[in-house]
Order: C-alpha cells, then sequence, then structure tokens
C-alpha cells in the first residue's frame, strides 16, 4: 500500500506563525505601555483601548470569514471546508467573548456601572455573541455529519451577513453619549494610532495562530479516528463516533492518498 | 541596562484606572491561558488514545512499523514551506 | 370489479417532465398550505390569543392602564414578535412529520417555490395576527388614538413582516429536522430578527402618541430603509441558500 | 427501448464512518423487474431513495432513465414513482385533496385523480380526512399517489404491507407485474415476491452479497442474507 497520506501538513506552519505572533504581541504591549502618549480626556483607562477594539475587530472579522468559508463549503461540498468554517467561528466566538468582557471593564472605568446600552460596539456584539452561541447546539442537534455541516453553513452564511446588518441597525438607534474613541480608530494621533495597528496586526497574527493550532489538534483526532477503525477493524467492530458538533472528516485511511500535491487539512 | 529604560518610561499612574486596566489586559491573557489549557487536555487524550492503538496494533500481532511506517515523525523537508495558505492570509 | 387496465401513456423521449410553472406550484402549495390550516387551526388561533394574555400580562407587570410612546411601541412589536415565534416553529412540522418534504422532492418543480410558498403562508398568519393584535392593543392598552397612527403603522407592519417572514422561513426549515426543533427556532430567530423589531419600534414610537402638535408625521424614513434593506438582503440570502436545506 | 432503465457502477453513501451503501453495481433493462432482499438496515431502503433522486449517491455513478445522478437528477423527478414505508400523504386532508395536491406538483389532470381513487376502490372514503382511514385504505391511497403521474420507473418498498390478500389484488394492475413499468421492490418474502423478480439482488450491510438473474438464484442463498 502506498503511502497512506501526506505526513502532516501542519507542523512547520504553526511553529514559524506562533513566533512571530509572540514577537508582535510583546512589541505591541511595550508600545501601549511605554510609547503610546496618555490620552487627554480618559487617561491611563484608555490603554484598553488597544485590547478591546482589536479584539472586536478580529472577531467580526472572523465571523465574516466563517461565512465565507461556509460559502466556499457549500461550493466544493469538501469536509475540510467546513472544518475551516467551524474552528474560525468558533475561535471567533471566544475573541467575542473577550470583546464583551473587555467592553464591560472599560464601561466601569470611564462611566461606572459594568453594562452601557448607549455603547454601539458592545450591544452589537452582545447580540452577535447570542446568535453565534447557537451555533453549537445547531451542529450538535444534528446527527449525519454530512447534513450537520451543511446546515452550519447555511447558518454561517447567514449569520455572517447578520453581522454587518446588525451593527447598522444598533449603531442607528444608539444615542451618542460620549466622544466615539472607543470605536471609532480614524481620528487618533500618529503614535497612538501606530500603537493600535501594532496591536491590532498582534492580535490578527494570535487568532490564525490560535487557529492553525485547533485545526492541527482536530486533524491529528481524526487521522487517529482513522486509525483506530483501521486497526480495530481486524480486531472487533469499531467503536461508532459519538455525536459531537465537531465536523466529522473522513480519512479513508485504506483509500489511496490524495492528490499528491495539496495537503491533508 | 534595565535602568536606563525604567528611568525612560512615563510613570505608570496605576491608581483607580489602572486597575481597570490591569483587568481588561488580565482577562485576554486568561482567555489564552484557558485556551492552552483546554488544549493541553485534548493533547493528553490524543496521547492516551495513541497509547491505547499501539497496544491494540501489537495484539493484532501486526507490526505497527508497517503501516505507520511512512508517517515520519517530523514532516519531511520535502514538503513545501508553507503548508496551508488559509490562515494565514486571515489578514488578506 | 375488473381491474382497470391503466392506458399506457406514450413517453417523450427522455426530456425533463416540466409542468406547472413556479407560480402554479406555489399556488398549490399554498392552497395545501391553507387547506391544513383551516383544518387543524393550529397556528393563527394560538397566535392570537397568545398575542391577547400578553397584553394582560404587560398590563399587570408594568401596572399601567395605558402606555404611548416608546413604551407602547415596544409592547407592542415585542408581543408581535414572540406570537410570530409561536407561528415559525410551526410552519414546516407538519411537512417533517408527514413525509411532505419528500413529496415536494419527488415533483418535478423548482425547490424555491416551497420557501416562497412558505413565506407568504407565515406572512399571511402574520397578517391575521395583527389585524387582532393591533386593534386589541389599542383597545386594552394604548392610552394615544390609533387612527391617526394607523397609516404609518401599516406601513411599518408590513416591511417588517416581510422580514420576520423571510428569516422565519429559513430558521424553521434549519430548525425542523433537527432534535430540539422546538428550542432551536427561538434561539435562531429572535438576535436574527432584532434589527427588524429595532426599525419597527424606532418608527412607530413617534406615531403612539397622544399630542399631535401638528398631526402625526410618517415614521422616520431611515428605519423604513433599514427595515427595507433587511428584507432585501436576507430574501436575497433565503432564496440562495433554500436548496441546500432541502437536499440530502 | 434499448437503454437500460438503471446502470449502477460501484454506487456508495455513507452516513456518516457508517457505510449505508457501498460498491453496488448491477443494470437492469426497461420493463424488467429486480427484488432486493436483505435483513433491516442492509441498506435496501437507502437504495431506493437514491434511485428516486432523494439522497445524492457519495460515490459511483448511478444512471436512472438514461440520466446520471445527482448532476441531472431533475430529468429523472416526476418519471419515478416511490412507494415507502411513510405514505407521502397529510393526515388531515382527505384523499382527494392529497391526490389533487400531488397531481397539481406534477402537473396531472383532474379526471386521473378520479381515475385512480376509482381503481384503488377508494372513491366511496375520497371524503374522509386520512387520519380516520385504516392503514390498508391508506396504503391504496399512497399507492394512487405513487402512479398518479405515470411513472417509467416504480420503486415500492414492501409494497403488500398493511394489504389484506383482496387489496393485493386490486393495486396489481396498478404496480404489479401487469402494470408493464420497470420495477424495483424490497421485500422480506423470497415466496411471493421472488416469482415476479428478473433480477435478484442480496443486501447484506450495505455490500451485495446476491446478483444474479432469478433463474440461478435458489432460495437458500436468500435465507443465507438473513442468517
Amino acid at each position: 500500500m502506498e503511502r497512506s497520506s501526506r505526513p502532516f501538513g501542519y507542523g512547520n506552519g504553526l511553529r514559524t506563525l506562533s513566533v512571530v505572533t509572540v514577537i508582535a504581541i510583546a512589541v505591541a504591549l511595550g508600545l501601549v505601555f511605554f510609547y503610546a502618549p496618555l490620552e487627554a480626556e480618559q487617561g491611563f483607562l484608555q490603554k484598553i483601548f488597544y485590547v478591546h477594539v482589536p479584539l472586536a475587530i478580529i472577531a467580526l472579522c472572523g465571523f465574516v470569514l466563517g461565512g465565507l468559508l461556509a460559502i466556499q463549503h457549500l461550493r466544493t461540498r469538501d469536509p475540510r471546508w467546513d472544518m475551516r468554517s467551524y474552528v474560525v467561528i468558533h475561535m471567533s466566538l471566544i475573541f467575542a467573548v473577550g470583546t464583551l468582557i473587555t467592553g464591560s471593564i472599560w464601561a466601569k472605568g470611564s462611566w461606572g456601572h459594568w453594562w452601557v446600552w448607549s455603547e454601539p460596539t458592545l450591544v452589537s456584539f452582545l447580540i452577535i455573541f447570542l446568535l453565534y452561541a447557537t451555533y453549537q447546539p445547531l451542529r450538535f442537534a444534528i446527527e449525519d455529519p454530512e447534513r450537520q455541516a451543511r446546515y452550519a453553513s447555511v447558518f454561517a452564511i447567514t449569520a455572517g451577513a447578520f453581522v454587518p446588518m446588525n451593527f447598522i441597525a444598533v449603531r442607528l438607534s444608539t444615542a451618542y453619549l460620549h466622544p466615539r474613541v472607543l470605536g471609532s480608530t480614524s481620528n487618533l494621533p500618529g503614535p497612538m494610532a501606530l500603537t493600535f495597528l501594532v496591536s491590532l496586526v498582534a492580535m490578527a497574527l494570535l487568532f490564525a495562530t490560535l487557529c492553525k493550532y485547533e485545526l492541527t489538534a482536530k486533524h491529528t483526532r481524526s487521522q487517529l479516528r482513522a486509525l483506530r477503525r483501521r486497526l480495530s477493524g481486524e480486531l472487533a467492530d469499531a467503536p461508532t463516533r459519538p455525536r459531537s458538533a465537531v465536523p466529522a472528516i473522513q480519512h479513508a485511511a485504506a483509500a489511496p492518498a490524495r492528490a499528491a500535491g495539496r495537503p491533508v487539512l | 541596562m534595565l535602568s536606563v529604560i525604567l528611568s525612560e518610561v512615563p510613570a505608570l499612574p496605576l491608581h483607580t484606572a489602572g486597575k481597570y486596566v490591569a483587568g481588561a489586559y488580565i482577562v485576554l491573557f486568561a482567555i489564552v491561558l484557558i485556551y492552552v489549557a483546554i488544549m493541553a487536555i485534548r493533547l493528553s487524550r490524543i496521547e492516551r488514545d495513541l497509547g491505547e492503538l499501539l497496544s491494540m496494533s501489537e495484539r493484532a500481532g501486526e507490526p505497527p512499523a508497517s503501516s505507520a511506517g511512512q508517517h515520519s515523525a517530523e514532516p519531511t523537508a520535502g514538503a513545501t514551506g508553507k503548508q496551508d495558505p488559509q490562515p494565514e492570509s486571515t489578514l488578506a | 370489479m375488473s381491474g382497470v387496465q391503466t392506458p399506457q401513456r406514450p413517453r417523450e423521449t427522455a426530456q425533463p417532465v416540466r409542468n406547472a410553472g413556479l407560480w402554479r406550484t406555489v399556488a398549490a402549495l399554498l392552497r395545501k398550505e391553507l387547506l391544513v390550516e383551516l383544518r387543524t387551526l393550529e397556528s393563527v388561533p394560538a397566535m392570537s390569543l397568545f398575542a391577547l394574555s400578553t397584553f394582560v400580562v404587560f398590563h399587570f407587570a408594568l401596572n399601567r392602564n395605558s402606555v404611548e410612546g416608546d413604551l407602547g411601541a415596544g409592547i407592542l412589536w415585542v408581543t408581535l414578535l414572540f406570537a410570530a415565534i409561536l407561528g415559525i416553529n410551526r410552519l414546516f412540522v407538519a411537512d417533517a412529520d408527514q413525509g411532505g418534504f419528500d413529496a415536494f422532492l419527488l415533483a418535478p418543480v423548482d425547490r424555491s417555490a416551497m420557501l416562497i410558498a412558505k413565506a407568504l403562508t407565515l406572512l399571511a398568519y402574520l397578517a391575521v395576527l395583527e389585524l387582532i393584535a393591533v386593534p386589541a392593543f389599542a383597545l386594552l392598552l394604548l392610552g394615544a388614538p390609533l387612527g391617526p397612527a394607523l397609516p404609518g403603522l401599516v406601513t411599518t407592519l408590513v416591511l417588517a413582516d416581510l422580514g420576520v417572514a423571510v428569516i422565519g422561513t429559513l430558521v424553521a426549515a434549519m430548525a425542523v429536522r433537527t432534535r430540539a426543533r422546538d428550542l432551536l427556532g427561538p434561539l435562531l430567530a429572535l438576535p436574527l430578527l432584532v434589527p427588524v423589531v429595532i426599525g419597527g419600534a424606532r418608527a412607530t414610537s413617534p406615531l403612539l402618541v397622544q399630542a399631535h402638535p401638528a398631526g402625526v408625521g410618517g415614521p422616520a424614513i431611515r428605519w423604513l430603509l433599514t427595515l427595507g434593506l433587511y428584507d432585501l438582503v436576507f430574501g436575497l440570502i433565503a432564496f440562495a441558500l433554500f436548496d441546500f436545506l432541502l437536499e440530502d | 427501448m434499448s437503454e437500460p432503465a438503471l446502470e449502477l457502477e460501484g454506487l456508495a453513501r455513507h452516513y456518516g464512518e457508517r457505510e449505508a451503501l457501498s460498491g453496488v453495481s448491477l443494470s437492469l433493462a426497461a420493463g424488467q423487474t429486480l427484488v432486493v432482499f436483505g435483513p433491516n438496515g442492509a441498506g435496501k431502503t437507502t437504495l431506493l431513495r437514491v434511485l428516486a433522486t432523494l439522497l445524492r449517491p457519495h460515490a459511483g455513478d448511478v444512471r436512472v432513465l438514461g440520466a446520471n445522478l445527482p448532476d441531472q437528477a431533475w430529468a429523472v423527478r416526476g418519471r419515478v414513482g416511490l412507494l415507502g414505508h411513510e405514505p407521502l400523504l397529510y393526515r388531515e386532508l382527505t384523499a382527494r385533496e392529497n391526490l389533487r395536491f400531488h397531481a397539481r406538483l406534477h402537473g396531472v389532470s383532474d379526471e386521473r385523480v378520479h381515475e385512480l381513487l376509482g381503481a384503488v376502490a377508494m372513491g366511496s372514503r375520497a371524503g374522509e380526512p386520512l387520519r380516520t382511514l385504516s392503514r390498508g385504505m391508506v396504503q391504496r391511497v399512497a399507492v394512487a399517489r405513487a402512479v398518479l403521474h405515470d411513472p417509467e420507473l416504480l420503486l415500492l418498498d414492501e409494497p403488500h404491507s398493511n394489504l389484506d390478500p383482496a387489496a393485493v389484488e386490486l393495486v396489481a394492475p396498478l404496480i404489479g407485474a401487469a402494470s408493464g413499468r420497470t420495477r424495483v421492490i424490497c421485500s422480506h418474502d423470497p415466496t411471493g415476491d421472488l416469482a415476479q423478480a428478473d433480477v435478484v439482488l442480496g443486501l447484506r450491510a450495505g455490500r451485495p452479497a446476491l446478483l444474479s438473474a432469478v433463474a440461478e438464484v435458489d432460495p437458500g442463498e436468500i435465507a443465507e442474507l438473513y442468517r
């Protein structure tokens, strides 16, 4: 039997990516605390801006990216796209939780109470979080992995289109209570803008690293299950896969290798 | 060297505002830590499964080398550098 | 009874059997839908009674004899939203349980006919609901006269109902063939319908007020635009994605 | 019609990790009858649903009535009649309303509905909701629904379940050998259905364990499937 499947194609990519991410985050933290001047009005509290807003932007981009990957999955019916869409949305949900928590900390700092309805980004994030919180239960509620992937992709595309719509509606309806420094990234003086950009890049790299890390872990687990099926195929009836929200990638372990060029991701 | 940097740095006004800023960054750090912890648990589960499989393959009498021999531990040098274009280009 | 020998009709070549066009299929589906609803009276009465009892609950919860402006619009729209959720939950149940999907998939018809028919059915349910709930709301809770506000209110309701019908049908189709169908429906629909409630409530709150200095102005145009954009975007998405929910 | 009605080559369909069908290859000429035997869960119903274009084949190429699935599925719909375990009828509606609904979907006239209601002797009870009728009567209406659009290929999943002998006699011209249509029948009793078979397929855990013309098959092999 020729090589059953290409060796894992992830390892090296992950190593270089994580090194770059660590450097970027270190630089960002250095800039935030030692280089960026104190903002006139909010003073030191404004430093939260450099973590809250990048988290928010990356989470939103992640949700929309999850929708785009889902479109690709519906077009090509290739379960790997569904796996990517699942991981990206799963990660964006974690970043959205981070956004909500840092946002409420910021609200406590600047207006004295943990939740503020007048801040549009916070409010729309709560709605988006509530929507994407149903992604996992929806996947878990469908047994057939192929249909699970398809329904999840339909959800991801609908929710991906919902994200901007929700922002428009909430932004229109929220009275502006205070200067727009919290959300806006445009009218920042030079050094602040640089610091913000570096923090944004660092956050994006963190997102990419964690996604790749999870993809590798999931791929390894499905390879393992394929190996278990092949081995136990000889010994006893293979234990069927327990029902789970995680996409199932069928590694036809016995089947000839996929196109040699494309790594199995 | 350290003293030079410390003298340069603007005094960090860690009064009330600092509490919240510290809180925010700790939250970010906590999220990443929790995530790494969960992945560590998964990794240990994978190792346990792998152990089971190894024992299984010995019981099946077939030496594991024949079936999984080609899986070199380290990704082969031959593999092209940029394995997977998708996640890295999340920014693009 | 001698077995009737069915006439062996000549068969054309292997070209597809294109039967009635899209709209005749939609008409057939609609006729069946409304027939089943009239026979069972499952959805519409339940939605209307639910709305009325919600007004009563609001009265005691808020301990107010009459409401107007933002509070009034809020109560109306929240009640309509949750009553619509009831309709969404029941929309595909008959089809899922009695093989309606398979029967439809076997026929040589355009698959989006089911989306259009079901959306129109939900629209009809919402219309009947509003015909009952809005006057009841005016009678029971609304402090302001309904008359002058009616035209603005109706346009907003129509735009919002379109959004609810489209999103409701897509979510219902997604939720009905899963294990936790009664839970997933509302969980998916509520966040998705928040912009509709925002648009609806903001558009109608200036209408439901007692004092009319220079007559009641129309609903703010930007809210109608938001609702219109919402309907358009999700209408296209539902049209593109609905087939993927049916096939297997 | 020289072209075979059915041509399957390595048809496979899996449900997650489990293979519902794999490696099914056969060819059936028009007008012939294929009878499929196999224990429960062997994949018989899955095979019928794939041929009826309700399920997409995951592997292998499938040609039904000259169109290959799943790309040209639209060319097959409306030319296939499926009679499965579910009658695919609405319990709240009457037999006539159900058949009229299906007739409109398939572009068939109302006389055909009336004619078929007579053919299955349901004319008298056509006005009552299906939930008030016995399972046998519902099965007869389901038979009428399956042949309403005069399909070229009939897919029958244990067609005679819930039918008393008189009813079997009644529906014979519609779905029996006399109907002259190409038929695929899933069955459990080798005695009855083996007689009307031209080709026999035995399925076991999704795999074809037995495939041969009816002459060469002996009942022992069929019994073997169920052991």
